[in-house]
């Protein structure tokens, strides 16, 4: 208990003494794993939708498919997409292996199933009257979208907080394709990752801890919105 | 860029090197720690420039397909095993370690082996097979994962095992396990630098790596290696001709 | 405007709806559809708001010389509406919104009508099933629509509500917007109309 | 772009020699998540359901808790389990660490709050007519309950499947309490972790295909039930 | 059986939508409830059924001699029904299944009262919109009810369907079953009612 105790305070102290490489790893979490929500998720949300209301033969397949990419670990993926931007891989004269952007790219292709599992559900569940709606008062079909999103904007919003709660505490293809480089691609979870290997372990806390203060931040803020503008009223 | 072992970056050394050689030179030095084999393979594949790894076989074999050039030894350390304090194999007080090897089989006491094909677990195995058999009594498990992982596995499972001498320094006050046997010449581990062949991968900076290397294995930078210490203790010895 | 209808059948796998050969709604017009239930009313109306495809044949819309922005000119009020996840005001404001106006004067005006200024910043969802019903009509009406069509618009309303969007139908009606409602029950609103057709036994009768 | 094909074919090939070390190691995976998964499922959607339903201070403040401990990586998770689990920790006794029971608990705070979110959002985007007309033909609280997990089947099961893959394929966790010991603990993340960091990239890539057939398998056959149970009809 | 409500109030935040000091049902009797759109129908209905507690006052089950299950004895229909989401059948035997029970020649019947043996299969969201009523007002009528309260059944029915609800009702009623309806326009079915009350500006007028 005591060691416990005493890991989580050190952790404590480390973070309030403001150590700008901590919060440098800091920065390279949240810009990288910004990045790669912001540029996910509108192409998600669409594929959402086209699988919600479209029918076409292969359809459940697609769906299947996605839904299994979930269960591939991240270090898999940072695996397959190492081989591609390796300079023996075809994609190696990018010169992409080890940067930020080849972590954006693995981090995007490990929320984009999330994205489109979750906004697939997301869309099912809204009634079928609101497209019809929306398309009977002159919504144009890029309208008629935006009004289902805004209608299931809560379904949504778990959407993305759960992916972006995904690829920040991913740390397989970030480790793979990123590499750990002190200032350049070590990001939160790369850094625990290291410093519990040291045996290090008030590091890998005190990271831990940011990390949940963050989404606490984050999800708070959400979470009051979401509760103010929702006033229960029953079915009638 | 250079590709290096786990130990070499988690005991410390390469920042201390760094910030050495930084004080002196004007080039950046992207270190990316991984495993003895990942690192080859990533030295293979042209995305880093340089190799510093140890693991004596798979590094010959790295040089006679050509991926590599220029290799040097650059220092050593050694290997000791290491166990609980109540040493129940009673290893502590042989000197050989093929003799403590197999007094911990012939215990069925528990031994970690990394597993990981490591420098380290490749020197572990060559070890068992001194002993004429490969290691099967069900005390012996394999971690698969770095030194100080296991070094906790064994700490936490009361069980022996084999480390390099500066991980375990980084790490002792943390273990409740002691050193059992050291100092047997079986366990010497030399560190070599590669370059990466830019005949065959072009791009890679062949002169900014050569660079590096050089220091490494001039005065300044055998000087930088022998004057590394954790708690007073000195880690690698320098072994550049 | 005119919506033109030409040989459309609509089938649901193996069992036929209904088949209808020829028909034209004109904008000016006054309707009221009526069947049995499960005759295919509803479907009907659909098909006609270009909702949904019939299984086979042609939904034709024809502008009258001078008229634009086909688009918003047939309108479909579910029996039962939707009412967007926000409140009264701009559930109203929605259709102006789509085409990037915000009149606030006419939307105003039909709030009340609708008898809902006093509920415009209420949560739609809060509403009950009369209110409903009065706002989704304000929503739709506010558009000016070429025609519109209703179902059972008059289902859950009192008889103050009745009369008020009796009042509101008969303003658009002179105004030249044409209508077609489907009512079980006779009421005011089903007397204002100069034409009734009855869908049953999937056909269509009663037309001119 | 030889290299990547060979790595493929190899990992194929490897596969289709059905090495038994390869198929134990399936084995703990899906032992280990599958138990998981069973026991956090009923006390996960019982959360959602309290929190979807009822009204209490505090309510938003463990939504947002739940929501955050989402990004928390998993190695953090599997950080503070192993320094309790850990002898000089408080559950040091019960001498669980580098044992499957350990995987299972780290496992399980992986899934909980994932299921609890998306389950939350399924209850909340139900129709408010489902437990009121549930319980007015007479349904016990339990029994309305049911009914309401009958109607949001869909979205249920999009949790299962999504909380199912995050811990299948997580290894932050697993590989600290569990310790990746061969014919033990060691899981199908644990040992692409292991056989990556040798390089060894060929039987990463076939444990990676495992997970994604195996995934695909259980998807399929879920999506084909959900297509043909399911069709469609505009609101009326 | 005997439904009471004593002092009961309801307000939302600041504003009181009714208070009812003193307010009698028996099984057996036969209530029209009306009143204007948003005083408050559908909430008091739901107060009565134990659906939603008011904002203060009791509502009390007294049950006469020899009853028992007082659980299923209260049954709220909805304005608009919600169906589970499965077949039609299923959906009648919903009740029954909870008390593990499977009366499968009373379901026929019911299912043939209200006219959807036909459509029994079907999965109960393509119904249309006086189907769904019907399958409704089938899926409690199942239960035998001592008590039955009807918020505007009849909106979507048609004709035919009004006399097959009407003959439903009325054997109910015979077989001592009360009901109370919340209706705005009068048809076959208000004419049934021997009470009619009048909920409006807060307060409930027409009892005894
Ligand atoms: N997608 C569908 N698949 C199968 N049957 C359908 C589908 N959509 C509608 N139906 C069936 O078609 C019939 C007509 O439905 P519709 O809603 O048009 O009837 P309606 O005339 O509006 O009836 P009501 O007066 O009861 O509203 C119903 O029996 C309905 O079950
Ligand atoms: N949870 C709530 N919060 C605020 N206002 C509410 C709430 N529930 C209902 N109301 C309001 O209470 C009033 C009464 O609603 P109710 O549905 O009981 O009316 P009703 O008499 O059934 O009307 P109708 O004949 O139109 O169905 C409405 O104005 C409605 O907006
Ligand atoms: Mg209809
Ligand atoms: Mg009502």
């Amino acid at each position: 208990m005591n060691e416990l105790w005493h890991t989580f305070s050190s952790a404590i102290a480390q973070l309030a003494s403001g150590d700008p490489m901590l919060w440098g790893i800091v920065g390279v979490s949240f810009s990288v794993s910004a990045s790669a929500l912001f540029i996910a998720l509108l192409p998600a949300l669409s594929v959402g939708f086209v699988l919600a209301y479209f029918r076409f033969p292969g359809r459940w397949a697609v769906i299947s498919l996605l839904n299994s990419l979930l269960a591939v670990p991240t270090v898999v993926v940072g695996l397959v997409l190492y081989m591609l931007l390796s300079r023996a891989g075809p994609l190696g004269d990018l010169n992409l292996l080890f940067t930020r952007p080849a972590m954006i790219v693995g981090q995007i292709l490990l929320c984009f199933p999330l994205l489109v599992a979750m906004s697939l559900s997301a869309f099912q569940a809204a009634d079928h009257r609101v497209l019809e709606t929306a398309k009977t008062l002159g919504a144009n079909p890029w309208q008629a979208f935006v009004t289902l999103l805004f209608e299931v904007r809560f379904a949504l919003l778990a959407a993305v907080v759960t992916a972006f709660g995904r690829i920040i505490a991913e740390v397989g293809s970030a480790m793979m394709v990123g590499g750990n480089i002190l200032h350049h691609t070590r990001n939160i979870t790369t850094a625990i990752a290291l410093e519990t290997g040291k045996g290090e372990f008030v590091q890998g806390v005190a990271l831990g801890i940011v990390l949940l203060t963050l989404a606490l931040v984050l999800n708070v803020s959400l979470g009051w919105m979401q509760s103010h503008s929702r006033v229960l009223r029953h079915g009638t | 860029r250079i590709a290096t072992t786990t130990s070499t970056y988690n005991s410390g050394l390469l920042d201390h090197l760094l910030s050495a050689y930084g004080e002196t030179h004007d080039l950046e030095v992207q270190v990316i720690s991984v495993g003895t084999g990942k690192a080859l393979r990533m030295a293979q594949n042209g995305d880093v420039d340089l190799v510093m790894t140890h693991a004596p076989v798979a590094e010959a074999a790295f040089m006679d397909q050509g991926f590599g050039i220029e290799a040097r030894s650059v220092m050593y350390n050694d290997f000791i095993l290491v166990g609980p304090k109540a040493d129940p194999a009673k290893v502590h007080g042989t000197h050989t370690v093929t003799e403590g090897l197999q007094r911990i089989a012939a215990f069925n006491s528990k031994f970690i082996s990394r597993g990981d094909d490591s420098g380290t677990h490749k020197k572990e195995l060559q070890l068992w097979q001194h002993l004429g058999a490969s290691p099967t009594f069900s005390g012996y498990l394999e971690s698969g994962r770095g030194m100080g992982h296991s070094l906790q596995m064994a700490s936490e499972l009361g069980a022996y095992t084999m480390t390099d001498r500066g991980t375990w320094l980084a790490l002792k006050q943390k273990l409740n396990l002691q050193l059992v046997l050291e100092s047997d010449p079986r366990l010497l581990n030399p560190y070599q630098v590669m370059l990466v062949n830019p005949a065959r991968h072009s791009h890679v900076k062949v002169n900014e790596a050569r660079e590096f290397a050089q220091w490494l294995i001039n005065s300044e930078g055998q000087a930088a290696i022998g004057s590394f210490r954790i708690n007073g203790e000195a880690l690698f010895l320098p072994s550049a001709e | 405007m005119r919506l033109e209808l030409t040989n459309v059948r609509q089938s649901f796998g193996e069992q036929n709806l209904f088949v209808i050969d020829q028909l034209q709604l004109i904008s000016g017009s006054a309707v009221h559809l009526h069947g049995p239930n499960g005759a295919g009313k509803s479907t009907l109306m659909k098909i006609m708001a270009g909702l949904q495809k019939p299984t086979a044949g042609q939904v034709k819309r024809v502008a009258d010389v001078g008229e634009t922005s086909l688009q918003q000119a047939v309108i479909y009020l579910h029996q039962n509406p939707y009412l967007f996840d926000t409140n009264v005001r701009k559930n109203v404001e929605y259709g102006l919104r789509l085409q990037g106006r915000k009149d606030a004067k006419k939307v105003d005006q039909v709030l009340q009508w609708a008898g809902l200024d006093h509920l415009q910043h209420r949560q739609a969802h809060l509403l009950s099933g009369g209110e409903r019903q009065r706002l989704a009509l304000a929503r739709a009406l506010v558009l000016d629509p070429a025609l519109i069509l209703l179902d059972e618009p008059t289902s859950n309303l009192d008889a103050g509500s009745l009369e008020r969007i009796e009042q509101m139908l008969r303003d658009l009606y002179q105004r030249g917007t044409g209508f077609l409602l489907s009512c079980h029950q006779d009421n005011a609103l089903t007397k204002l109309c100069n034409q009734h057709w009855r869908l049953a036994d999937g056909s269509l009768s009663g037309l001119d």
